[in-house]
């Protein structure tokens, strides 16, 4: 049995978050199997999206998916998925408000559904309507750092760049930008879409990331709570490393063994 | 004795004829969806509860209905 | 408080071990430090060398490293480091065991001083040898998958791939090779050598290897403990992931909520 | 009387000339060594602790004393 | 002596050009080395930029560069360089255009003095100003295939996604954002900045690039016009192999020498 | 047109090519695409192999490969591909003398016939074998440092480490083990087997190696004479960056534009 | 007799007096520039050398002086 | 009169009875083969096209009979 690492809160718009693993609720099987990773992962912030209610009569999949989200156990974060422009995107922020979900959300806005990658224009616009309408704004954007930064000026509370395209699994092709991104970052980064396995959750901690977001590799995987679990230690596997310190990487070796040369 | 008088409304994108004066919750009853949840926005503006309960449609009014789903 | 993932054993040679993570005892600051970073990591077997006794009458550093290893919790597994041929690394082999450590061995044969890259000849040539005479061999090889093969078929009780040069910390450089002998392996595959970083230890259980030794990484960092720990849980992640089996990595995105366009 | 004769032997590459008949013990103190901290091979032969106990040196003899010491 | 390639000419804005490496002027060590470099490697378009004179009475070096440029073999191409914003970029556009230069412009504007890179949203809002004013716009971008698409959409030219930052010399690190915005693309690609060596300037062929733009490696090489040959033959080798179409990567081998077991 | 590169003839034992790029014959469509590939590429070293003749009277394809190779133009190498062992290796490499081909030998050992990787054992077996009978042995390897050191130590007149496994077209997956064998090689060393497309041909020259053989990539292409074209162009570029010398990679950007600010 | 009269003007950020009435080619010469080396704005507004030449300048014109150099 | 005896041989793996004191040539013919295409080790010994010309095969020989082929 291991003793436990000491505790290390990310807080984000003063909000503390004992676990740096954000979950998306997407693409689970059932609502009892989201609920049960949830819970073993730890976890405190969810995501949701919101969708046009069917009008046909029947009912949609998942339509009581707050009634698997303890509320008072996890923030639970809109996101703005589906919507093409910046318009959009900030009435569904206001009908997230509007139903009662907490002030916060996940900006996205990507018209092109092959590859799912943000606008950078329009998610800048929205950005600035939803700060000023006292919206705590999580934007999900391209690895790049101008943007970052003037989002950051802009009052966004993190920014969320993509590791790879959401669903991809790829982890992260985006690192010398995502470096970039956390050196002049003033704000919490989160490393949003494409951690298709642990060690790529570790290795965005390592690299100084605040959190990340998983959630296909948890949700579709055979096992959801294990997946989760073991995306939450890689998460604090990665954090220690990176508060600790990690070792310089060297061109030759170096030994761990005396090697004076003996026996004659 | 009169028809009773209906109005022309459009909700998530389509035309629907309800009685006139029809309030919110009747109407999104008469679509068989539960009230408690679903947000409404009506011509462009996010309603809460309180707010969805109190209102009564009239002609020409534009409906947004949601419901909050899974997503990531 | 995460829930704990289930127990997941690892054989070799017919002896039990609860952890996969081996940890190299070279370049701890203190017999202390490595005794509390073993402890913290839950770590079943250790790594220690053999060295020519000072007979200039001064005390070796260290010279007391047993004291500080109980072996009842930890198998001692005597690395032949320091050997240039088959025949020294053979002599080394059999001064352990008769020292009363366990007759295991971590055989390791590397002339050059530069990159401490071994001897596929030599190891190959002791490896018979130590078989033969009842040990169980643990060879520490570049990422061969012929010579693994050779290795396996002449008996070794594992083979241990380098990832990348001793103490480097570049991590797993030989993906390619590795997961070969992977493939190939009828015994358990332990990467050695290289990893710096708790995500290198869980890409290698991702990849399928049975287990990981990690020294430098851990005896060097700040704090050696929580790297310890680090590297522990990193470890579990990465093999609970494999277990689970991991998403299938797509050149598209897949997107985590719906889409259907919406809003007029 | 006669001197007490001396032997030469080598230990880990060196030469040295202990009494004749001296314990390997006896020699392994002599270099202020703790014999229950070191391995000894002699003439290529790994010793275990008690073979060690009951050896003594002869001329000629050829030691690799060893210790365990920290190694990845 | 090779046979030669077919030739490949390449079409921006209805002009051809027959050679797919363009070269920046900046860093050379005298303007008779950059000469020598640009008609050794058959080059047809080079950038220049635009800087305040200098009001001090001395002279600036290079002052002069247009001397070294003969206008008849190289299309000149002015870019933004040193625009903080959209208006500073349009301003100096046709502050070019006023001096006699092509109506054409590389747009790029990069606040960021550390690394260089460019801003989404004044580029665009520039790209659009220029394109209505007629000028033919090249924009230099971030890896974004969301602002490749609104920039072609909004007239531009060509798009000139970054592979790494300006002189960094580590070729593409974004390989994955590349390849899709080749894929949307329906102007020609061109890389910029970041290419070192010659692979990476064939390896952006390979990929699908249209054109690439080498200045760094070449200008503060030893030999500036043999290292400017040795890119231009690796943009002819790789559009060679990508115009032939490469061979399927396999994860298994496949022999090139009959396997069929003999000698008894 | 550009000025060509001055030309740099490799020598191996004692024999100068003024080619670096030598070409497998296996694979090719017939006999005169062969030939007219390997005239367009300018090489001067081709591998051929050795197979039981067929007994049941039928004629094989490709039975007078000799037919189709100029010796006079290249020096015809035979490769020891299908033996098990090293004394199979030598007895074919005897055969092809005896047949009148150059006693030189391309020695390659892979007993696995899904990676055909080879067995380092057997090589240095058959190598020492070789070399006392006189032979020219260019021994393909794994990308091990050491065996390549023993090889060299042993006479081979070349070492070929692979870059990844045959026919795979992955490029050289081995890069950190490759630059090890570079720095201690005092002869050439030639990159075999993997690549794929130029950029890797020209990758591995960067890095330093002496040659490059390219068979699958060539013969499979839809275009074999042009593929084999621009694999030689991106050797001569590899080679001609290499010689220069390549500059160096750095964290952050450095200008290539005056950026001192302007326009008020 | 009176002082001939100076005006003030801005180029490239600094302050400068030349006569009033100047031409933009002499006020140019007067920097040790050559006129066809250099491309000037004046109040924001690009200009082409035929433009240039025929400048007189004002009290309190806005130049911007700037140069084609080297690039990437 | 008597049968023209005949003997055993092998070839590339496969046994083979002809006539005694054939020549290797011959024998090769026999195969349909091209002498001038193939190389032939006997009982472990390469043969240059001269040794081939002048053997003649004896009982329990042992052949490999190769040619040249594509082969990267």
């Amino acid at each position: 049995m291991l003793s436990p690492l000491p505790t290390d809160p990310l807080t984000i718009a003063g909000r503390t978050f004992n676990s740096r693993l954000i979950v998306g609720t997407g693409k689970f099987s059932s609502g009892e199997v989201m609920r049960e990773a949830l819970a073993s992962c730890g976890t405190e912030m969810v995501t949701v999206a919101l969708k046009r209610a069917d009008l046909s009569g029947e009912n949609d999949p998942f339509a009581d998916i707050l009634d698997y989200l303890e509320q008072d156990k996890y923030l639970v974060l809109p996101n703005t998925a589906g919507a093409m422009n910046a318009g959009e995107a900030v009435r569904i922020a206001r009908l997230a408000e509007a139903a009662g979900l907490p002030k916060w959300v996940k900006l996205e806005i990507h018209p092109d559904p092959n590859y799912l990658l943000p606008d950078p224009i329009e998610t800048l616009k929205a950005a600035e309507t939803l700060v000023k309408e006292g919206f705590v704004v999580l934007p999900y954007i391209n690895a790049d750092p101008v943007l970052a930064a003037r989002l950051q000026d802009a009052g966004c509370a993190t920014v969320m760049p993509l590791g790879s395209p959401i669903g991809s699994n790829r982890g992260i092709e985006t690192r010398a930008q995502i470096e970039i991104i956390i050196t002049q970052a003033r704000v919490p980064v989160v490393i949003d879409a494409g951690l298709g396995v642990p060690s790529h959750a570790a290795a965005a901690m390592e690299m100084g990331a605040d959190a990340v977001l998983v959630n296909t590799a948890i949700a579709v995987a055979a096992d959801p709570p294990q997946m989760a679990q073991a995306f939450a230690l890689a998460v604090q596997a990665g954090r220690a490393s990176h508060r600790i310190g990690t070792g310089r990487v060297s061109d030759s070796a170096a030994a761990t063994s005396p090697l004076t040369a003996f026996l004659d | 004795m009169s028809e009773p008088q209906s109005i022309k409304i459009t909700a998530n994108g389509r035309s629907f004829s309800p009685p006139a004066e029809v309030s919110l919750p009747d109407f999104v009853d008469s679509l068989s969806l539960n009230m408690d949840r679903v947000v409404v926005e009506r011509n462009g503006q996010a309603l809460t509860p309180e707010e969805a309960r109190r209102i009564h449609l009239v002609d020409g009014d534009h409906l947004e209905i949601v419901r909050i789903v899974a997503g990531g």
